[in-house]
């Protein structure tokens, strides 16, 4: 065991480096991430570490970068692709659903296509217009992608790695949040695969999935049940596509009551699969509808009324109530 | 429009309290941990009640216990006969056991 | 750098503040020669006014005020020289660094602090006539090119351009920087422009940095050569130069108005500030070339152009207190 | 009354036509749309009719076309734009998703964007790749759109022009298959909204639901239904966002059973979101779960495969007789 | 119409058949000048096979045996004097209507027929050394210039250009058509290809239609023109002579290999047929100017030529029957 404490987002470069390392054919390309390390910091000193043709700055054009990412795995590289914010990546959707998402298919499997493309998304950072969405439903519905993010700083040191190593792409959502508190990593092992989702706090009366920066407000929204005496299974989905049902099903049987939290708007979204999925699969075994937790059916609010639109652990426990009175 | 966060060296202890894997992992849930909101206690008949969502609602209109119902569905569920047949011998008992008040 | 000794550069003002009209000068040198000495005094005062109200805004997010701030320092003499260039009846489409347009153009601009505050997405009503058709600022790269075209291929539509009659003729402005010219969008404006034949300048400021990227990423040949082919002729200003960036600006825009379609017009300027207030720009490029532009800057050549003239001291000094009343005003309408 | 047998494709022509008609700020805009009438024909004759500055052929760009659609509708106008194939609409994602759909939002309402975008789509046409997707979901995700589908021509014609004539942006979804076969229209009144979902055909034992294409295989699974003694009712949706759940919310009442049908893949799509709100709002009501017959999660397959992958009568018919099991 | 009055236009063969070399094609002449008699024979039976391959699966699609067919008709000068300009390292993007390209390259086309009968999306695998980096066709137009750019990145982070080795150097060629050229990707595509100053050469055939908008919509300027203000230069050739196609390309991928960087070349021709089988070109064009396309038909040219040189008629036959069995055996191969 190797433990180290660090930020998510010190956990993500310590994974890339690692990745860089030890596979030449990795590189690192985006808007902003050479001198600078991004907007975010997440790949500081890495260019400086392994030099211009491994870690470098495009020109600002998004479908230029995912298209030219097409183009160098084709060649045998493994690119890392950093969207500067989530409401960037729409000029490279074109490229992401009708090219890198169908490729491998079109292939029939003679290509590869190991391209990771990084976005960090959620609210709670006070930012302007285009800057806060949480996307990923527009990926979950798109076959042919993995779509992951990590909630912690282990899980991203690992599942950062793993999406690397990955033939398939993989839309690597980087709660922006999360990219300062520090938590332990241990450095000498990944402890669950890539595709795996995990309960991260036992519970017994209501199941309650999510995840990103959402699992510390399920977390909190524990604590606070818990004191009053009800208790919370919280279910961090880590994968978002293919999602790992086993955990899922196993806690919603125990349980029989089911709520999802997540920052997207709910209309058509992985709330809105998970829970037609838990209900046709555990029918029989729910006392109450899973309920879903989401930011509104509006685009993202100016700054001053993101505390609004969010999901914070007082809706998450209005929720638990609704399916507890059932 | 680009707003970029501070560097990780700059922000320790601003941006929220560090959480370690230990947090995240689960803790054990307390054994004492009764939920004081929930409507069903602990099956008499034994594991998990299987039942679709109208005979739930039609156990709760009729005051039956679902986990005290004897399942006769195919797969384990409990039949709308299940709830009835229950919620007649209920009846019963009551009636035998708690003769009502005269007025 | 300006590179003026590969490309033909529209320059009227020399950087000490000194008039000698480059060669390419000459054909714009008629719009300059209309303005007078109210107006260099103009132009004067508002980029002095709105340097002030950029550093107000820019301690006010210091201040924890604003959640960010997208600073215009050093970008005032492209700014205003163009915004002075269009007509009333004109309509602006800007990026979300040009305080100093909207401001010519009539908004309030605590309505832009007001954005960045994180009150509001928009701020103010594009078609309130107080506003001087400046529309909203947009944040996604290159977006607003688009719209700029697809309005202006209304104004035809509409019959507005070419009648003959300059003052209800109509076109179209649209703002961008140097690292938008590599975005799909603004290659496709360049296309549907030549195509429908608007009335529109496309107005790059090429500040040298898109953030912490220098524009020879974005392009190895100068960017006002960009449009050429597709049809979109350009030309090449001094942009720290508000003489100018006017004279050139008027120019295009009354060849647009006129129907002779689309141009693009590439004002050499520089981000003296940070990208943003959560920019460290000396992470990326160095004081000498920061020093290099401050030597260039626009507020200090008309300044001396000014003084050369003979202009009062009193001038300056009641320049200076106004903006700085502006900004006391800013200040205390923000908090 | 004025009754007039055509095919989908010439009523949505006609709606055309009279919106044109009726003001002259309206627009058709898109590739080929103007001499050739469009690959589907469906604009046949406007540009003849109505002439070149009302109907256009654009530059092959669809980032360009609704970009500049938004453009106009800034100066008044009402653009239609066609998007030649669904698969083809990627390079306008950015233009719909972070502008046309935030606009009105971003305004505060000072500005509205009535911009109508056509997209045929769905299979059974027999086409190559990128040509035969039923991609609505993406804009069912994006708050701000409102999406529609006609399943009939009497729909077609008349819900062209409720949608030409909305304030908002309203993505049009054309059924491809549909194009040809006749129905009667009645040219003299609409019979009901444009954001009405309708039960067309009344049963009582298994509620399905679905939209464009799928409506006439949901009647033939009633037909074949209906001989074998069971009474499925049909409810065609219409409007895919807002959906309108009053009729069926009353008929998951009635029948608790209720059966969702799309060409789309399943993951995370219109489907999940009716399965999750039916069942949140009739969780007491529902003798089975809400079940899903969709489209694969993979891409949409070669044409000779496509039999395959879409849904047909007898896989409904295996979901009601699943729903009917329970 | 080719436009040579007005701009340079590189052209060996004269419509007729006869060798005139224009101004333009000098600096080309040592590549032509390369050529064998045996080239140009290979040139006109390529040309020819794929001519009846192309009718044959236009039959094939009116039996109801294809649901689509994208018809190369007319574009064999471009097709074929460019595939063979690439040398066997080289790596191909082709569009969708490359059928003779694929065939020099190697691949057996019937992969393509089984595209069009819906049996597959892709249809070859391009790591097949027999195929010859012939990568697949895509149909979302553009996005395949950016593909071919990321590879030709990757071939300069691989240290493949430039090593004066011109056996293992190596390049990217990307087709596209007069109508892609207005896609953002296209652009992006260039913007990049100059920053990165990637080995490729984009090889537009601007076949004067896009399916029923003619390439006046896309851009009022030359075509060959679209690179310039991204800092990639362009070179017009009469797409319908093939020894012009074939040394343009030869010189321009040479460049490439050599490391210097990019090039755009437009290739002048006309799609003869319909844009594909579902299309009804009648609807939009002229018979006049499908007759005028005629008369410039680079087979006939050809034969024009190698006529004028003496080639005996047995070699004529030849290569009809050998196109004859070509067809055959596709058909068959096909049912
Ligand atoms: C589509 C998109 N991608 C990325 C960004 C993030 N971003 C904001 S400003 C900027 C640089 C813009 O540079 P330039 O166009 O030169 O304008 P300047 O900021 O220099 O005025 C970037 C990359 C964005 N806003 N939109
Ligand atoms: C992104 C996209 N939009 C629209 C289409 C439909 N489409 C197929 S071919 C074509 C015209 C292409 O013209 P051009 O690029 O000149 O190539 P050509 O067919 O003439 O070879 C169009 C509009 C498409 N395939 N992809
Ligand atoms: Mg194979
Ligand atoms: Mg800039
Ligand atoms: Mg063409």
């Amino acid at each position: 065991m190797s433990i180290e404490n660090m930020p998510l987002g010190k956990a993500l470069n310590a994974g890339m480096r690692r990745a860089l390392a030890e596979d030449p054919k990795v590189l690192l390309m985006g808007e902003d991430i050479g001198t600078l390390g991004g907007v975010f910091r997440v790949t500081e000193g890495l260019q400086a570490e392994f030099g211009k043709k491994r870690v470098f700055d495009t020109p600002l054009a998004e479908s230029g970068i995912v298209g030219t990412a097409i183009g160098l795995a084709m060649r045998g590289y493994r690119p890392v692709c950093e969207i500067q914010f989530n409401g960037f990546v729409y000029p490279a959707f074109n490229q992401i659903t009708s090219q890198l998402a169908k490729l491998t298919n079109r292939h029939e499997g003679d290509m590869q296509f190991p391209v990771v493309i990084r976005i960090p998304y959620g609210g709670h950072i006070g930012a302007v217009e285009h800057h806060q969405e949480s996307n990923e439903a527009y990926f979950l519905h798109t076959a042919g992608l993995r779509v992951v993010s990590p909630s912690n700083p282990h899980d991203a040191y690992w599942m950062m790695q793993e999406a690397i190593a990955s033939n398939d792409p993989v839309i690597f959502f980087e709660p922006m949040s999360r990219y300062w508190p520090k938590g332990d990593v241990d450095t000498s092992a990944a402890n669950i695969p890539l595709h795996a989702s995990r309960v991260v706090r036992a519970g017994t009366d209501v199941t309650v999935i999510g995840h990103g920066a959402m699992v510390s407000v399920l977390l909190q929204a524990a604590d606070a049940a818990a004191a009053e005496g009800t208790s919370l299974e919280v279910i961090d989905l880590r994968t978002l596509s293919p999602i790992d049902y086993g955990p899922i099903l196993e806690s919603a049987a125990k349980t029989g009551r089911v709520v999802i939290a997540q920052e997207a708007p709910g209309n058509v979204s992985l709330a809105s699969e998970l829970a037609a999925t838990i209900t046709e699969k555990m029918f029989y075994s729910l006392e109450a509808p899973v309920l879903r937790v989401t930011g509104f059916d509006t685009p993202f609010p100016p700054a001053k009324l993101e505390a609004i639109y969010l999901p914070d652990a007082d809706r998450v426990l209005d929720a638990v109530d609704r399916v507890l009175s059932y | 429009t680009a707003d970029e966060g501070p560097s990780f060296e700059e922000s320790e202890g601003t941006h929220g309290s560090d959480e370690s894997m230990a947090t995240a992992v689960a803790a054990p849930a307390s054994p004492k941990a009764q939920p004081a909101r929930r409507p069903q206690s602990a099956s008499a008949v034994g594991g998990p009640v299987f039942a679709k969502p109208p005979i739930r609602k039609l156990a709760k209109d009729l005051d039956v216990d679902l986990s005290q119902v004897q399942a006769t569905g195919a797969s384990g569920e409990v039949t709308r006969d299940d709830v009835i047949r229950q919620a007649s011998q209920a009846s019963v008992f009551r009636n035998i056991q708690t003769p009502a008040w005269s007025q | 750098m300006l590179d003026d000794t590969v490309d033909p550069m529209v320059q009227l003002l020399a950087p000490d503040g000194t008039f000698v009209p480059s060669a390419a000068a000459e054909e714009f040198l008629p719009y300059f020669e209309r303005l007078t000495d109210a107006d260099y005094r103009k132009f004067y005062r508002d980029m002095s006014v709105v340097r002030r109200f950029d550093t107000e805004a820019t301690n006010l997010q210091r201040q924890g005020q604003l959640g960010l701030w997208v600073p215009s320092h050093g970008q005032e003499g492209a700014q205003i020289g163009s915004a002075h260039a269009a007509k009333p009846q004109d309509h602006i489409f800007p990026a979300y660094r040009e305080h100093a347009v909207g401001m010519v153009r009539g908004i309030d601009v605590i309505n832009i602090i007001r954005v960045l505050r994180g009150l509001t997405h928009g701020g103010w009503n594009p078609k309130d006539p107080a506003f001087g058709n400046f529309h909203l600022y947009t944040l996604v790269i290159g977006a607003q090119a688009l719209h700029a075209t697809g309005y202006a291929m209304g104004i035809n539509f509409d019959g507005l351009t070419d009648t003959g009659n300059p003052d209800t003729d109509q076109a179209v402005m649209v703002y961008f920087g140097d690292g938008a010219t590599s975005q799909g969008d603004v290659s496709e404006a360049l296309v549907f422009s030549a195509s429908f034949q608007t009335p529109q300048v496309f107005f790059v400021q090429n500040n040298h940095w898109a953030i912490s990227v220098p524009v020879s990423v974005q392009s190895r040949v100068p960017l006002y050569q960009r449009g050429l082919g597709f049809g979109v002729p350009g030309v090449q200003v001094d942009g720290n130069d508000v003489f100018a960036s006017y004279a050139v600006t008027a120019k295009q825009l009354d060849d647009a108005r006129n129907g002779k379609g689309p141009s693009l017009i590439e004002a050499h300027t520089y981000r003296v500030g940070a990208h943003t207030s959560s920019d460290d720009p000396t992470k990326y490029r160095t004081d000498a070339e920061l020093e290099s532009w401050i030597a260039r800057d626009p507020i200090t050549r008309l300044e001396a152009f000014l003084r050369g003239k003979g202009t009062e001291e009193a001038f300056f000094t009641g320049v200076h207190e106004e903006a700085a009343d502006f900004a006391a005003d800013i200040r205390k309408r923000t908090i």
